[in-house]
């Protein structure tokens, strides 16, 4: 019997973490679809680069830090992780200040994977 | 890929990062706030008719009317969602929000 | 064609709840399936029985009601509902509250998934 | 017996029409307030002067045709009403495409207007 | 001095209602007095007593109901609140429901208003 | 005047127009997302670098810690609730949302 195929699903982040809750839902969604064996990816676009930044420190706003929550991401087999190249840099950052490994990409690189995606989910 | 803009241009980036995600040829639906990018004689009509040469651009009529835009930019489609669901049918959609 | 919608915002505050709901009609009458509505962030609001909009105005609970009534499956995401005050208590009918995996099912079952929000 | 200074209250119209409902709920403060012998006076800025454009026609939307009632401010009295210049200009507009009669003015003028208020409303 | 306390966003979607209650904390320790908070646009959304947040995140609601609980004066807009489904039965102690007219008498009353919000 | 922007400055154009507004002195305050406005090396610093110049900046330093800014522009002041209570005490506020 041919094993059916997975459903390539992809989460689309654009907006910053703290000020809206979409990139916790959003996270809250990726982990949860992530439990189902299909094909999660997820990329980071304009402010949603923000979302990784490094050294989030939620206690003084008395908030969820789930930022290290995105580390998990690993363990569900989830590695196709990626970031705008100029939104990066728009925004002064590199790689490195992001806490999770992501392959950074121009557009239309980024363009190209969408195309072959079954659903595109924003948050 | 069919792109969705529902946010007024001169507010938000979505548009912005629309077009420059957009390969030519993909269709772009401009709905809700999103339809003030089809007046003519604004500050993004150049953006606009440059997008409109690589991209057919759609936008939801009662979404134009509604806001009392009667001066459209040559080349936009003004449609209904019954075309809005017939590009749906033919493509992936990639909505910026 | 199957299509799911997914929406993730309120009603009034935003239009899309409105899009959503013309899209939905609109491809009913070209003949599709609407395979499933899932509601997510503050898309919960919408399927509050407590609303109560001035006479001249569009009831927006009822309208998702009664596409659930026509048998359309209407699931409101449990997590964001419930940070939300948002329970079985003040569901409108023909409306459920499920799982996240609701929406990995819909995302997976439906030839298109276009998504109405955001604020 | 001294009259009680009036209040000055400014509402801040930012937000197009239509797309979400500030700028409706905006205007119900505006009436109820109107009704109080307060000086209400309100300017539109950026995509708030949309909110102004003649010519709308919701019947195909099935949504409220507000942009009519701002022609009763003035039974309230509420005549200083402003819209800036530039973000008519941006948009192509003038103040002959308005529904009703505004002051057109610079952003340093407005600002002047702003600074003498007791308290701004923004929507 | 007195201060009066606009609040136009949902809770948990926006940080508004955060950022609001940092403020009004950060007034009373200085010594000012809360002339009023008034709830219009989707902040009516704040005060539903069925909010039900995972343990380890604040309740939003019950924060404000126990600022009332304090004799803060906390409104919410009647018309604002009907068409958005929120009624007394969903009301948080603590808090009541009343028209626009509260927010111009809080502006009237207060020496400085100040709004949070807007999505 | 005391301006206030809670809005991300690369997302919306709430920090250009109240720059537009503000008078020379005029403090602004940054919360929320406003406070993303505050890292150093992006593309709006030079905007950022200009409005240092005229106004007072300042900035909920919880709101700059939970986003992980550690590159903070000179010349803000990274403050707590009780110093925006502290300005607000001194000028009317205009909201830019």
């Amino acid at each position: 019997m041919a094993e059916k195929e997975k459903t390539k699903i992809m989460f689309v982040m654009r907006k910053a973490a703290h000020g809206s809750i979409y990139a916790y839902e959003g996270l809250e969604a990726i982990l949860i679809m992530g439990a189902f064996e299909q094909e999660i990816s997820v990329v980071f676009i304009d402010d949603g680069v923000f979302v990784l930044k490094k050294e989030q420190d939620t206690k003084p706003l008395g908030v969820k830090e789930f930022s290290k929550t995105f580390k998990t991401l690993e363990d569900y087999d989830i590695t196709n992780i990626y970031a705008d190249r100029e939104s990066l840099e728009q925004r002064g950052l590199t790689a490195d200040d992001l806490i999770i490994p992501v392959k950074v990409m121009e557009a239309g690189e980024i363009a190209k994977i969408m195309e072959v995606q079954h659903v595109l989910l924003p948050f | 890929m069919l792109h969705t803009i529902n946010k007024s241009p001169f507010f938000s980036n979505n548009l912005e990062s629309c077009l420059k995600f957009a390969k030519d040829g993909d269709p772009i639906m401009l709905y809700e706030d999103g339809v003030y990018a089809v007046l003519a004689g604004t500050k993004i009509e150049p953006a606009m008719k440059d997008a409109l040469k690589k991209h057919p651009v759609y936008a939801i009529e009662a979404d134009v009317k509604a806001r009392g835009i009667t001066k459209v930019l040559e080349g936009v489609y003004l449609c209904d969602y019954s075309c809005f669901v017939g590009l749906v049918e033919q493509h992936l959609v990639c909505p910026w929000f | 064609m199957k299509f799911g919608i997914l929406i993730q915002d309120g009603p009034y505050n935003h239009e899309a709840s409105d899009s959503a709901y013309n899209f939905i009609k609109a491809a009913l009458e070209r003949g599709h399936t609407i395979q499933g509505v899932f509601f997510y962030n503050d898309g919960v609001h919408n399927v509050n029985k407590l609303m109560d909009p001035p006479q001249d105005d569009r009831n927006i609970s009822r309208r998702w009601s009664e596409l659930g009534a026509k048998g359309i499956d209407i699931v409101v995401c449990i997590a964001a509902a419930k940070r939300r005050g948002i329970n079985n208590d003040v569901l409108v009918p023909n409306v459920r509250i499920s799982g996240l995996g609701q929406l990995l099912e819909l995302s997976i079952e439906s030839d298109r998934l276009i998504t109405f929000g955001t604020g």
